[in-house]
């Protein structure tokens, strides 16, 4: 029987792995992607305790769910921010996006 | 080793290995093809979890459309197909280093957690989640508003991201 | 009725300042009612104030007519009036200058309405400090006269006003200073301000003030206070801002600085500095006559070292006030004695006699300067037989300044050297020597009115006032009415002074 | 006393900036008429505070309090004493002059007044206008602060839109920034009352007349009394912290000089005053040398500079630090007379200079000049003016008969009850001020017009006539009656002098 | 009516002819003069019967006419004034009225009454003379003096202060007397205010004769103060001066002589002794009723009168062992003068300025008198003086008056009416003022037995004799010899021989209203003397009682008995007055014109120089004084230019305090300053916020691990 470490484990290892995406890539589109990672690491430990808890309490599924539309509202207005970005810029390189600045 | 175990750890090596992909290859239609694998390995992970309809979401929502939108973008935002330059910023690897001491933190809480080994109970038998996690959703009782907060949410995206992909230009003419 | 009875003194103090709010809704064009209803209101206080002079007891000690109403309850101080022998001749002496002055001042077009305004406060100011009995309503009085003046002098003066008034308003400030401090102090020691009360416990204060012992600090009260009427009365070497204020104040200007603005300070050496520091003044009497004499000798020279006329005059008041001074100096020196009395009574007399004369004198300066545009000596000369009536007026007037036995002008300086030179050979050897000293001064007081009037109306015919444009008019039947009671006065006290000497001597005997 | 008057009075003013802000920007004349209606019935409710005060009773009066965060021991607790009923009513007179003044004629080429923008000018002073009101009549630190910040805030409006084109946002920020420092400091301070009164006695109140005898230790309030005092008393112009005062003054349209000089100075002295002296008397009797050695120096220091001044508005500036230094001077006697004297200077001096300023401003708009050596021969043109400066300059000489000797007298009096060189240095000043102020009156009002004035200089309105005429009243009605005020201000007095245990 | 009372009236009606004519009258020359005359004929009568009734009273001396009313409050005291008269009171009075009086009468014709207007006469000028048309041929006729009112006027107010002199009880009314002839002198000396000469004069005469008033002045303060009173009866009494005699006072003098010394000055002044005697010659710019009212009858008599009311005083401590200080002061003053005047009368050409000399001279003699003690001797030359100098004066007057015909008739202005070279020959033109002008003369050089001048003179001389002050007798009677000699001369050029001028040969005797005073004056002139010649004079002595030593004396309270009689001092007196009338005539018998003047000297010409050294030395370095030091240099310079460097001082430390304490350091660095820190800091700050995403996730997520670290290892744990 696999132990709940293990899943929380993974589920670290993934968000790390998302968070080293969204620092270190160049391309806007790619930081998408590693905020993607971050997400499902999230979902994951969500179903885990679910499971591990009293299954009744359908709240981590229903969290679930919830952090599924929260992403997919996220990548529709990112990627939307990216590409009018792309427009007026003509780039999607993060570092080349530095209108935030005093 | 049970089998759960060996399928896990398989699952899970098969996961982290395509996120490492995601994060690391130079073509980014390669990387939205690694994060489907991904999101798969996660997908199958429900299951081992016995959360099937998260699983099914997973593989409808993610794969087929978040992952199929990455693509588009991915073309759009490209003049050719090749890339140029690095697809690492120039402190990549300090990134790194807090990826790694984010993990570590983890890891560390985690083994110090009293709760870390405990094991599942046995999933009862006749109890259907799915129908439960239906009605849940819609009950006043349980989670309706932040359902409905949440497609209000998906509208507000919709809308938002119509707005800010809209391109006058085109319009113009 | 009753209430002009009971509030006699105020009605006359305020009667002036109240008739000037009215003027203020008088229509700006009419000169002429302007002028005869700020004369008609000027003789009203006159009136009541020989009302007063009659209804006065000289016999009586202390202050009568007193009024008492609170003022500024917080620091203890109200306006508590009241006139004794001393006072009432001065005020007295504003009442009846201050219609002449501004009959005087009939010829004035320019912005009457504002002038009179400010010539009615003026009276109030100069009679409230005659009449107050409290230390703060007097210093009040005392700054509050300075403003009308200064804006009589600033306004309606001549071509060098506003370096004159300025040094007039200034000066004066300055040396009320040190009054101010000294007045704030005596405020604080007694949480209150009433003359009488100070009066009685100031000379005998003792304890040591600021970490300062008595003695040292009433003697800087002391200097306060004295500096502050000195610059009034002028004393040498604060009278310099008199002749310019004089030489470019309108006539009716000087006529009250000359009658009136002076005695401020020498009133103020008699009600306060004498009562309240009898010790120090004693102390200081050499000093306070040495002063005095330098302004009766100097002011003699430098009158006599001027070319212009109303300059002239106006020396000559540095030199008569330097009589008054030396008298009270005399006074403090030998408190009590009859010799002091002499001294005071010359002193107060000469105060009175000095705003007779001199405001005649500037009065008749006035009347030619009108006629002329001059006051330039060199340009007179022969105008005797153009002007008869005028040069016999001036004549006599000057006499009566130059202090001519059977004018007024002697009575007051033969007491004021008698007294003083009395205390002299009866005590202290340096009086008498001043007293001599002071003689210089008089007979240079002879050498300048001499030369005013050789240099006026004397000499050959005058042909260029004598006919065209530049013809002298003789003086008008105005002018006349102007000089007839200051005439009549001259004289009558020059005959027999018993009169009001009765009343000051009265005073004098029971102050001092 | 049940009818709720000084929560009227406060928010009079607030409510009618609310109204004239939705009125249509184009309807001037309306929205003065609006400005001008509410000034008067402020002014009105404070007169009827100011004479049905009772003198004899004394302590505070027509008090109110309404719960307004229980939690944390906030309320609004309104009520006056003697000290600042005057305030009140000063502030009444200058709001209500003020909006007088800035009526303005729509005559193009005298362009008096308020010409741009009324609506928002109108909104922003009577903002700032419910804000001093409030300062004087709450009893709640907390509430103090709120207003007086609300008092403060526009301020900078005010300057920077319809400030002087050259300096405008300069002295804004100047100001703003100077003033906010100095509330921040004082700020602090009044928390860290709070928190010590509630560990002295276990109840969080802002409520100062709790705090007054909340038991702060001697140690506490010596440390403490400097922040406190300073940070008001910056809005107080004391030295060496004046300077936003008379740049801002330059800067400021009349109106707001009016009232900055007028009221806000007042606004620092009074919650100096209040927090400073009556919340920590045992720092005030600590420090009183100090704040008596910037006074000292503020007064005879301000005379000097003014004298040498040549633009009308820094010279009275200037004499407004002279002048704000001696009640700085009477407050730090700590003594009844110095006190009084201070309570009183207050109010003269509000209404001296907010005519100052409102004459300065009537020249101003019509000359285009405040240079006093391009000015000349203004008393023929507008007599009325040249009068009521004239008045204004012998209460500023703190000559007798006006209200300004009513006021300073007494804190001479107190300073000899302290520290006599005192008083003996800052007479000085007495002088100096005559000479400038006279200089001043004889070169702007009776020296030749200079030709380039000569015909486009008009007179002044009806309006500004009612002002002046009112200013002029109250300070030679005050000269001549110091009965009228000053034993209402004693009655204040007392109650700081129990604080100050019984002097 | 009560003499008193009569008294107390004497000197009014003068004043009030004086305001009548000033304020309404002025304008009618015959009213005017009416006035002015009748006034003085009151007074006169007056006089007269006071006069008259203190003769019929017995020890008048004792028991004056005396009355006092209070006049100033002093103190707990009153200060009294009254009227006194005493034998020398009454004296005086007599020939002080009659002068008067003749002046007041003498001065109608003086100035032309019923003459016409001139033709171009101007206020202030002597009258030019009038062209009138007679029958065909017009002639020019003297014209009337266009101020004339105002000479009567001026005439009355000086009666008035030469009354009050004489009848007051006190120093002090009798100063006020002195003061007011002062003025008149004044004004009357100056009368002709147009001439610049005259103008000087009379400034010059006021000024000299107050610097002797301040002296007085202070003397009678220091008397009143010594004593507390100014009543003579009061101050003469046994006791008070004894105790003034006996303090010491300053200088090695006791009181009483330093007052009286003081007192003296004043006297000094008004009766021009040397060293102020500079003013009397110039005061002959006045018209000539005016130089006899001043000179001979009244002012410089009141100097004497004065020091014979203080003589107790002056000789109050005076033992018979030599004389006081003052007393020898008074002495040498008046012999001094009295001959110094007389050499300068010698070298004089103008008729008056001889006179005035030798009224000077005379004067000399007086003061000299009183000096060694002789009062008596002294009041009585006094008189007698009076009486002579008087008509000497009125009779040059009408000589002038009359050659001033010869003048207008001739027309030639050129020719000086008043130089005695122009005269000559004058006794036919006019016999009455000649023959008047011959006794006063004789009188005035002590002739012989008949005169009046002889018996004052000669007592004089024989009470210095007798009590031996050799010194002053023979100055004396050196000064004696040249009066004669002037006088012989004067009368010599003036009358006798052949007229020098056309003017003269027009000369014409002049109107009844001046010869009559000639006349009347002359009578005393001759018979005033006999009243008093000594009882041991020779074949005279004891005819007729030497009433004046008896009456006069006894004003005093011991009378000092006359000298023994003495041949020297008569014999003296006989050779000086002969030797000198005869040297005089004989030497200017024929003499034609100034250059055969043998006595032209031009010291004496130009009277020692006196007026040159006196501008020089006291005149305009007072002037520069004045101007230069007082004026310009400690007003001007000294105590205002103190006072203007207050205001750049203001003006300097204010803008010093603006511009390098105010503005840089409060202002720029405290103030600005902050706030320029804060807004340089936050541009250093500025770097960190680049824009990028990432890096600001990392500092998140850094700050994030760092914060948890720390709460997990430290906080937890």
């Amino acid at each position: 029987m696999v132990p709940l470490s293990w899943y929380l484990v993974f589920a670290a290892a993934l968000f790390s792995i998302g968070m080293f995406g969204v620092l270190s890539r160049r391309n806007a589109v790619a930081i998408l992607l590693g905020i993607e990672l971050m997400l499902n690491s999230v979902n994951i430990n969500l179903a885990a305790f679910w499971r591990y808890g009293d299954v009744r309490l359908m709240a981590g599924q229903v969290f679930a769910i919830i952090v599924f539309a929260v992403a997919a509202a996220e990548v529709a207005v990112g990627l939307a921010l990216v590409i009018s970005v792309y427009r007026s810029r003509n780039t999607v390189i993060a570092d080349e996006i530095d209108l935030m600045k005093w | 080793m049970t089998g759960e175990q060996i399928v896990f750890l398989v699952v899970a090596f098969v996961t982290l290995g395509s996120g490492f992909m995601v994060v690391t290859t130079r073509n980014l239609v390669h990387a939205a093809l690694w994060l489907v694998a991904a999101l798969f390995g996660v997908a199958v992970t429900y299951v081992t979890l016995n959360a099937n309809f998260l699983a099914v979401v997973q593989v409808v929502v993610y794969i087929g459309a978040i992952a199929i939108l990455f693509i588009f973008a991915v073309m759009l935002t490209r003049k050719d197909l090749r890339d140029q330059g690095p697809q690492m910023n120039k402190n990549w690897w300090f990134g790194a280093i807090l990826a790694a001491l984010t993990f570590g933190g983890l890891y560390f809480l985690l083994q110090g957690w009293e709760g870390m080994t405990k094991t599942a109970t046995s999933y009862p038998v006749s109890f259907d989640a799915i129908s439960e996690l239906g009605s849940v959703l819609v009950s006043p009782s349980g989670y309706v508003l932040p359902f409905e907060v949440a497609s209000v949410l998906l509208v507000a995206a919709l809308v938002g991201a119509v707005y800010v992909a809209f391109n006058p230009r085109d319009t113009r003419k | 009725m009753n209430f002009i009875s009971t509030h006699l003194l105020s009605t006359i103090l305020f009667f002036p300042a109240i008739a000037a709010l009215v003027m203020l809704f008088l229509p700006k064009e009419e000169t002429k009612l302007h002028k005869w209803y700020a004369l008609v209101a000027s003789l009203v206080p006159f009136g009541l104030s020989l009302v007063v002079w009659f209804n006065f007891d000289p016999s009586q000690p202390g202050y009568q007519f007193e009024e008492i109403h609170t003022w500024y309850a917080a620091i203890g101080s109200s306006l508590h009036l009241g006139v004794d022998g001393l006072s009432l001749s001065m005020v007295l002496l504003t009442t009846l200058l201050t219609p002449i002055a501004i009959l005087a001042s009939f010829s004035i077009n320019d912005r009457t309405k504002a002038y009179m305004i400010l010539f009615l406060f003026l009276e109030t100011g100069m009679l409230g400090v005659f009449m107050a009995l409290d230390l703060l309503i007097f210093f009040v009085f005392w700054e509050v006269g300075l403003v009308p003046m200064y804006f009589l002098i600033n306004q309606w003066g001549s071509a060098n006003r506003n370096y004159a008034s300025l040094k007039f308003m200034i000066y004066t400030m300055g040396g009320s200073l040190g009054l101010l401090l000294a007045v704030q102090l005596l405020g604080v020691l007694f949480k209150t301000y009433d003359l009488q009360v100070i009066t009685a416990q100031w000379s005998a204060y003792t304890a040591p003030i600021g970490g300062i012992p008595a003695a040292t600090f009433k003697a800087i009260a002391f200097w306060a206070f004295v500096i502050a009427f000195a610059v009034k009365v002028p004393l040498w070497p604060f009278h310099t801002w008199l002749p310019d204020a004089h030489t470019e104040a309108p006539t009716a200007g000087s006529m009250i600085l000359a009658g009136v603005l002076l005695k401020l300070g020498a009133y103020g050496f008699l009600r306060l500095i004498l009562p309240l520091y009898p010790a120090e003044a004693k102390y200081f009497a050499g000093a306070l006559a040495f002063l005095a004499v330098a302004a009766i000798v100097f002011g003699a020279f430098g009158s006599y070292a001027q070319t212009d006329f109303k300059r002239l005059v106006a020396y000559s008041s540095v030199n008569h006030m330097g009589f008054v001074v030396l008298g009270i100096a005399a006074a403090a020196f030998a408190a009590g004695t009859a010799d002091a009395r002499i001294a005071l009574n010359g002193a107060i007399l000469q105060m009175f006699n000095h705003g007779l004369s001199a405001a005649g004198m500037f009065f008749l300066v006035g009347v030619i300067y009108e006629r002329t545009h001059t006051r330039n000596l060199e340009e007179f000369g022969g105008l005797f037989p153009l002007v008869p009536v005028y040069g016999g007026i001036l004549i006599f007037t000057s006499m009566a300044s130059l202090g001519l036995p059977g004018l007024n002008g002697f009575i007051s300086e033969f007491l004021v050297v008698r007294g003083s030179f009395g205390v002299g050979v009866n005590s202290v050897p340096v009086m008498a020597i001043y007293t001599a000293v002071a003689m210089l001064g008089l007979l240079f007081t002879g050498a300048y009115i001499l030369k005013g009037i050789k240099k006026v109306l004397h000499g050959p015919m005058n042909e260029h006032w004598a006919h065209g444009e530049h013809k002298l008019t003789e003086i008008n039947a105005r002018e006349i009415i102007v000089m007839v009671p200051l005439m009549v006065l001259i004289l009558w006290i020059g005959l027999y002074p018993a009169w009001i000497l009765n009343v000051i001597n009265k005073a004098v005997v029971m102050l001092f | 006393m049940n009818f709720p008057v000084l929560s009227v009075i406060t928010f009079t003013p607030i409510v009618a900036a609310l109204i004239i802000l939705m009125m249509p920007s184009h309807r001037r004349n309306e929205t003065r008429a609006v400005a001008l209606a509410s000034a008067t019935f402020a002014l009105l409710l404070s007169i009827w505070v100011y004479f049905s005060y009772d003198q004899t009773a004394g302590g505070y009066q027509f008090i109110e309090k309404y719960n307004w965060l229980p939690a944390l021991g906030i309320s609004l607790h309104f009520g006056v004493d003697g000290m600042s009923t005057p305030l009140v009513l000063l502030t009444g007179v200058v709001m209500f002059t003020g909006v007088l003044i800035s009526w303005g004629d729509e005559d193009p080429h005298v362009k008096a007044g308020i010409q741009d923008r009324p609506r928002e000018f109108f909104a922003f002073l009577f903002l700032l206008a419910g804000g001093v009101f409030g300062v004087f009549v709450s009893l709640d630190l907390f509430m103090l602060f709120f207003f007086y910040e609300i008092a403060v805030f526009p301020m900078y409006l005010l300057i920077a839109i319809w400030g002087w084109v050259v300096t405008r946002e300069y002295a804004a920020m100047k100001l703003t920034l100077y003033l906010f420092v100095g509330s921040v400091v004082s700020l602090a301070g009044a928390l860290v009352m709070y928190w010590t009164q509630y560990q002295n006695t276990g109840v969080l109140s802002f409520d100062m007349l709790a705090m007054e005898n909340a038991g702060f230790s001697q140690a506490f309030q010596i440390a403490w009394f400097l922040p406190v005092f300073l940070g008001f008393a910056v809005l107080g112009g004391i030295w060496p912290f004046h300077n936003w005062s008379p740049d801002g003054h330059v800067a400021a349209p009349t109106a707001v000089s009016m009232f900055h000089a007028g009221v806000l100075m007042k606004l620092g002295a009074f919650a100096a005053l209040r927090v400073g002296i009556m919340l920590l008397p045992e720092g005030a009797k600590y420090w009183s040398w100090l704040i008596m050695a910037f006074a000292g120096i503020a007064v005879v220091y301000g005379a000097y500079i003014a004298f040498v001044q040549t633009d009308m508005k820094y010279m009275i500036g200037f004499s407004s630090v002279s002048h704000m230094g001696l009640v700085m001077l009477g407050l730090s006697t700590l003594n009844q007379n110095g006190l009084t004297g201070a309570g009183v200077q207050m109010f003269s001096h509000g209404v001296m200079t907010a005519l100052f300023f409102a004459v300065t401003g009537m020249i101003y708009d019509r000359a285009h000049t405040r240079m006093i050596p391009e000015l000349g021969g203004m008393m023929k043109i507008m007599p009325f003016a040249g009068v009521g400066f004239i008045i204004g300059g012998l209460v500023s000489m703190g000559m007798p008969g006006f209200s300004g000797f009513v006021a300073e007298f007494p804190i001479f009096m107190g300073v000899w009850q302290s520290r006599w060189l005192v008083a003996v240095i800052a007479s000085i000043s007495i002088v100096i001020t005559a000479a400038y102020i006279m200089i001043n009156i004889r070169k702007v009002f009776f020296a030749e017009l200079p030709e380039k004035l000569q015909g486009h200089v008009g007179d002044i309105t009806v309006l500004d006539k009612i002002a002046i005429v009112t200013l002029c009243i109250l300070m030679i009605g005050l000269g001549l009656f110091p009965g009228l005020m000053v034993p209402m201000v004693q009655t204040g007095v007392e109650n700081i002098l129990r604080l100050l245990g019984g002097a | 009516m009560e003499t008193t009372t009569l008294i107390w009236l004497i000197p009014l009606p003068p004043v009030l002819a004086f305001f009548l004519i000033v304020l309404f009258t002025n304008k009618s020359k015959a009213l005017s003069h009416t006035i002015g005359v009748g006034a003085a004929a009151l007074s006169f009568i007056g006089s007269m019967v006071v006069f008259v009734r203190a003769l019929g009273v017995e020890h008048l001396g004792e028991h004056p006419f005396e009355s006092a009313i209070n006049w100033l409050p002093t103190g707990d005291t009153w200060f009294r004034i009254g009227v006194l008269i005493d034998p020398l009171g009454a004296a005086v009075l007599f020939f002080v009225a009659i002068t008067i009086f003749m002046i007041f009468l003498y001065s109608i014709g003086y100035h032309n009454y019923g003459q016409p207007a001139g033709d171009h006469d101007v206020k202030g000028l002597p009258p030019h003379g009038a062209t009138i048309e007679e029958h065909g041929h017009k002639h020019v006729v003297p014209s009337v003096e266009p101020m004339y009112s105002r000479f009567f006027a001026f005439l009355g107010l000086f009666a008035f202060g030469m009354y009050t002199l004489v009848v007051s009880d006190n120093l002090l009314t009798l100063f006020v007397g002195w003061e007011i002839m002062g003025l008149c002198s004044y004004l009357l000396i100056g009368f002709w205010y147009g001439k610049p000469s005259a103008r000087d004069a009379a400034v010059k005469a006021f000024m000299t004769t107050r610097i002797g008033d301040v002296f007085m002045l202070l003397g009678i303060a220091f008397l009143y103060s010594a004593t507390g009173t100014l009543t003579f009866r009061e101050i003469f009494t046994e006791e008070t001066l004894h105790r003034l005699a006996s303090t010491p006072a300053w200088f090695g003098m006791t009181a009483s002589g330093l007052i009286a010394l003081l007192l003296f000055i004043g006297t000094v002044g008004k009766s021009a002794q040397w060293p102020l005697h500079v003013w009397l010659p110039d005061a002959m710019e006045g018209p000539t009723p005016v130089s006899a009212m001043i000179h001979a009858a009244t002012m410089v008599s009141a100097g004497v009168y004065a020091v014979l009311r203080m003589f107790p005083l002056l000789t109050a401590d005076y033992g018979e062992h030599g004389l006081t200080v003052t007393m020898s002061i008074v002495a040498f003053i008046g012999a001094f003068t009295a001959l110094f005047a007389a050499t300068i009368a010698v070298a004089q050409n103008d008729i008056k300025r001889v006179l005035a000399y030798s009224t000077i001279s005379q004067l000399g003699y007086m003061i000299a008198a009183l000096g060694i003690g002789a009062y008596v001797a002294a009041a009585f030359h006094l008189i007698t003086h009076a009486f002579f100098k008087a008509l000497l004066f009125l009779g040059s007057g009408s000589v002038i008056h009359g050659m001033e015909h010869g003048v207008l008739h001739t027309g030639n202005h050129h020719v000086d009416p008043q130089d005695m070279y122009n005269m000559g020959g004058l006794r036919k033109k006019m016999p009455i003022t000649f023959w008047t002008f011959l006794i006063g003369g004789f009188a005035l050089s002590g002739f012989p037995l008949v005169t009046a001048g002889f018996w004052s003179k000669d007592e004089i001389l024989a009470d210095a004799f007798g009590h031996g002050h050799w010194a002053v007798f023979i100055t004396l009677a050196i000064a004696a010899f040249l009066t004669a000699f002037y006088t012989m001369r004067q009368i010599t050029l003036t009358f006798l021989g052949e007229p020098r001028t056309e003017e003269a040969r027009h000369a014409q005797e002049t109107p009844w209203t001046m010869t009559t005073p000639l006349i009347v004056l002359s009578f005393f002139a001759v018979t005033y003397g006999w009243v008093g010649i000594p009882e041991h004079f020779p074949l005279l002595g004891g005819l007729v009682p030497n009433w004046f030593h008896e009456f006069v004396g006894h004003t005093l309270p011991e009378v000092r008995e006359a000298p023994e009689f003495n041949w020297i001092p008569l014999l003296t007196s006989l050779v000086v007055a002969l030797g000198g009338l005869a040297l005089g005539y004989f030497t200017y018998r024929n003499v034609k014109s100034v250059s055969e003047d043998k006595f032209q000297i031009p010291l004496l010409k130009n009277k020692y120089y006196f007026d040159e050294a006196y501008n020089f030395l006291f005149v305009k370095p007072a002037y520069w004084f004045a101007e230069n030091v007082v004026y310009k240099f400690l007003d001007k310079r000294v105590i205002d230019g103190i006072l203007h460097a207050f205001g750049p001082s203001t003006q300097g430390f204010g803008s010093a305090l603006r511009n390098y304490v105010d503005l840089p350091i409060i202002n720029r660095l405290i103030g600005d300053g902050s706030a320029n820190a804060t807004y340089w800091f936050g541009g250093k700050l500025r770097v960190i916020q680049t824009g990028r995403i990432q890096q600001y996730l990392m500092l998140a997520l850094v700050t994030f691990i760092v914060i948890g670290a720390a709460l997990f290892f430290f906080v937890l744990a």
